[in-house]
């Protein structure tokens, strides 16, 4: 198996362990970060050279830095006194993980019996021509989210403003 | 135009740049060790003790252990024991006289409040040990100095002083 | 003969040396990996080095001071004797923060640094890595320099220290929006995210491989971004927000030391301090680097064919000259900014990131796009008359009222 | 050699464990780290399915990738901002206490 990969996914799952699982926020949202950048190795793995780099922008320098925001924004939230780190009925996550995991990996077990096909010869995609690709077949859809990434700005704005003060209210 | 200002702030700290290197009048800095110091007529920073003759400094020290200066100080760094004879009698003069400068702040109160013009300030700087207890502990034979240097380094401050000093004795005189 | 072309001696000799091992192709694979990473380590700190130098000559003649001049002549070793005393210096850690990510932010901070100076072409063939997504790449891993600055502001456990680093990550996200869009221009009209092929586009071949000595200048300065009015409004876009995105005044709020004393290093000492300090001044050197690759030609500057050589592509002048040269140009403006403006206020701060170089950005971007299609004659002029008009008026609008003229009484 | 099935098998680990960061902590924000890693997961697997599949000129499941990568964008800065509208509401970050539909 290659070395890469092997280095690669072993910190992802660790990252992603360790996300879930720590007391602090902010260390879990390091641990998450760490787990972005080896998910972007992987898709160098892969040859998706610019979905790693849009994957480091995007989820490392403004997903992970707006989660910290959010934690900071909410005063109590970065101490380690919570007491119980999990929901009542955890197990039953548990449960339900481990279900979605055994459903998720029958497939893939059953598929290692049939021969699979090899992976084709290199070819690493130009910036170029996935502009071309999004820009004419895929321009409807790139139109869409354009809407959707602005509603979703105005959308944050409102919902995190603070309600609106009454007129008759004194101001303080 | 919009943002014509920052050139023009620009413009003066490029005149300043060039300025320094051919306008000697621009560069104030005096490079301190080889180019002296800055020390005026008017530099305070750390109390001696005056005395009048050069052949017996120890015992000509104006200082007569009064230790209103002791008491005064607001950091309490001065440490006074007054000098007995053989009899066991108080002799006006002091057996220990210490200040201790790392703790001194230069406020010149023991100054004012000596009846007998006997502490005055230094302007010396250079007080740099390497011992930070016993080297910045001065005992009365580093702190006193003749009444010729106190009028080396404040010549209009130490005149003052003597023609008060001459007054006194004169009037004891008339009386 | 090697000496055809002086532009290329060094990737020649290097390539021969190469050609030497080839029968050893580990070897070659770990000495091309060193050769590419070895010297960008070795060459940048040493850039740093001098350029503290320079920024302290700089600043004190700026102050009518002389600066420092104890350490070897000139002061120019005292680079050496600040490293010296960082290295000796008590390395604190305050007991409530967190010792773990207290260490881990200035080592993260040092990587992102390093690793954007990858994609910048030095000279012609000394790219470290011609990535194909090369600019988007400079952006995404720079873009993780935000992460160690809050994370060194947090784990001090200290208000200061939490206010700078909240800061640090306000400004460093919201001067990412301009910088990026200024650059959409120069990626729109090359038509290509490549460094090498940005750098490329600026010079005009026909003329560089022409004979004409004269030609062969022009060639390499005329075609510079820089001189086209998108490309004249996407550099000052640049710089200044390249300024705010690595804190130097007059946007240094996340280190403001008259305000938070020193902001998320208020509680660094020793080695950890000078690590963030060298981060700071590596990304300015990447940054710049990025601008002179955008706007100001990259390699290319006014050099001609060496006389004795055959070879169309020679240069007499190596192109990384150029580039370092225009590279510490605009540091020695940086330096010189810091000496001139005064800190701005945060609100003014975010203000003018959005309020002001957002818009103008944007507005470049539709300029870039009429120049393109537009006859040059008509394009140069009108794109120049629209640019000025829209700064003036953006700048007209987000001015403000000065309020009431006040008086005063007893002065 | 690395084959679809191995990164098959991390995809799916991935998955289940974003899916049991959201099923068992209490606090909103790590529920929405959950999701995030789920996304993460299911991007890995769209690649994965792009790189071993048989028309890798198409740039179907790159493309794909690249609007899920903004869709979770758009997702996080909602979440994170009904997070905290909600943090202001009931003063806590506990989705366990959160169990009131009206005031």
């Amino acid at each position: 198996m290659n070395a890469a990969f092997l280095i690669l996914s072993l910190l992802a799952v660790a990252g992603a362990l360790l996300a879930i699982r720590l007391h602090n926020l902010v260390h879990a949202t390091l641990s998450l970060m760490f787990f972005f950048v080896a998910l972007a190795g992987l898709f160098v793995l892969l040859m998706a050279e610019f979905i790693a780099a849009v994957q480091i922008l995007v989820y490392v320098g403004a997903v992970g830095i707006l989660i910290l925001f959010a934690i900071m924004l909410t005063p109590h939230v970065t101490g380690e006194n919570h007491g119980r780190l999990c929901s009542r009925g955890w197990i039953w996550g548990l449960a339900g993980a481990g279900a979605v995991f055994l459903i998720l990996i029958a497939p893939v077990l059953l598929m290692a019996g049939l021969d699979t096909p090899p992976a084709t010869a290199a070819l690493s995609p130009s910036v170029r021509e996935i502009g071309l690709v999004l820009m004419t077949p895929y321009g409807i859809a790139l139109l869409v989210m354009a809407l959707l990434l602005t509603a979703a700005l105005v959308g944050a704005v409102v919902a995190a403003s603070p309600p609106a003060r009454d007129k008759d209210e004194p101001k303080p | 135009m919009l943002g014509s200002g920052i050139f023009k702030g620009l413009a003066v700290t490029a005149k300043n740049f060039f300025g320094s290197y051919f306008c000697k009048s621009r560069l104030t800095t005096l490079q301190y060790p080889e180019a002296g110091n800055t020390i005026t007529a008017f530099s305070r920073n750390i109390p001696f003790l005056v005395f009048d003759s050069e052949e017996a400094p120890l015992d000509t020290l104006r200082c007569v252990s009064c230790k209103i200066c002791e008491k005064e100080c607001p950091p309490q760094c001065i440490y006074i024991v007054q000098d007995k004879d053989a009899n066991g009698k108080a002799l006006k003069q002091p057996r220990i006289f210490d200040i201790d400068i790392s703790v001194c702040m230069g406020c010149q109160i023991c100054v004012e409040v000596c009846p007998f013009e006997a502490i005055k300030m230094d302007s010396t700087f250079e007080l740099a040990g390497a011992d930070r207890f016993a080297d910045l502990l001065l005992h009365r034979d580093q702190l006193a100095k003749p009444n010729t240097y106190f009028h080396k380094i404040h010549p209009a401050e130490a005149q003052e002083v003597d023609a008060r000093l001459a007054a006194k004795q004169k009037k004891p005189a008339a009386a | 003969m090697i000496l055809d072309n002086p532009d290329q001696l060094i990737v020649n000799l290097v390539q021969q040396g190469l050609d030497l091992l080839s029968g050893f192709p580990i070897v070659v694979l770990v000495l091309c990996l060193l050769l590419s990473t070895v010297p960008l380590i070795a060459i940048f700190p040493a850039c740093f080095a001098i350029t503290t130098w320079l920024e302290r000559k700089g600043l004190a003649r700026i102050q009518n001071r002389i600066g420092p001049n104890r350490a070897g002549w000139f002061g120019l070793l005292q680079p050496v004797a600040d490293g010296i005393k960082m290295l000796l210096k008590e390395d604190i850690v305050p007991r409530a923060g967190d010792q773990l990510t207290h260490f881990l932010a200035p080592v993260l901070l040092l990587v992102p640094a390093f690793t954007v100076l990858a994609v910048l072409p030095f000279s012609r063939n000394m790219t470290p890595a011609a990535a194909d997504t090369g600019v988007i790449l400079f952006f995404a891993i720079g873009s993780v320099s935000t992460l160690p600055v809050f994370l060194a502001g947090w784990s001090s456990h200290n208000k200061y220290s939490l206010l700078g680093g909240m800061r640090a990550i306000a400004q460093m996200v919201s001067y990412e929006i301009p910088l990026v869009l200024s650059t959409v221009t120069v990626v729109m009209l090359t038509g290509s995210l490549n460094t090498v092929r940005i750098v490329e586009a600026q010079q005009v071949s026909s003329w560089v491989l022409g004979d004409n000595a004269a030609l062969q200048i022009l060639g390499q300065v005329l075609k510079w971004n820089v001189f086209t009015p998108w490309g004249f409004i996407g550099f000052l876009i640049f710089f200044v927000a390249s300024l705010a995105e690595v804190n130097r005044c007059p946007f240094d709020l996340p280190e403001a030391d008259s305000e938070i004393v020193a902001g998320h290093l208020t509680e660094y000492s020793g080695f950890k301090y000078a690590l963030f300090f060298m981060a700071e001044y590596i990304s300015a050197f990447a940054i710049s680097g990025l601008a002179v690759t955008l706007f100001l030609g990259g390699w290319s500057g006014p050099n001609i064919r060496p006389w004795w050589s055959d070879d169309p592509q020679a240069l007499l002048i190596p192109g990384f000259v150029w580039f370092f040269l225009k590279m510490f140009a605009l540091i020695l403006a940086m330096i010189w900014i810091r000496g001139t403006l005064p800190r701005l206020r945060v609100d003014h701060l975010m203000g003018f990131a959005w309020k002001f170089l957002m818009p103008l950005a944007l507005l470049n971007i539709f300029v870039a796009g009429a120049y393109y299609y537009l006859p040059r004659w008509i394009g140069w002029p009108a794109g120049f008359v629209v640019l000025y008009v829209c700064y003036e008026w953006l700048g007209r609008i987000n001015r403000g009222s000065l309020g009431p003229k006040r008086t005063y009484r007893y002065a | 050699m690395v084959t679809l099935q191995h990164y098959l098998i991390l995809s799916a680990v991935l998955f289940s464990i974003g899916l049991l960061g959201v099923l068992t902590r209490r606090h909103a924000v790590i529920v929405l780290i959950g999701i995030e890693i789920m996304l993460n997961a299911a991007n890995l697997n769209l690649i994965a399915f792009w790189r071993f599949g048989p028309h890798l000129e198409n740039f179907e499941g790159l493309l794909f990738t690249l609007f899920s990568i903004a869709v979770a964008a758009a997702e996080a800065s909602v979440g994170l901002a009904l997070v905290i509208a909600v943090y202001r509401h009931f003063k806590t970050p506990d989705v366990e206490k959160m169990n009131t539909l009206r005031e």
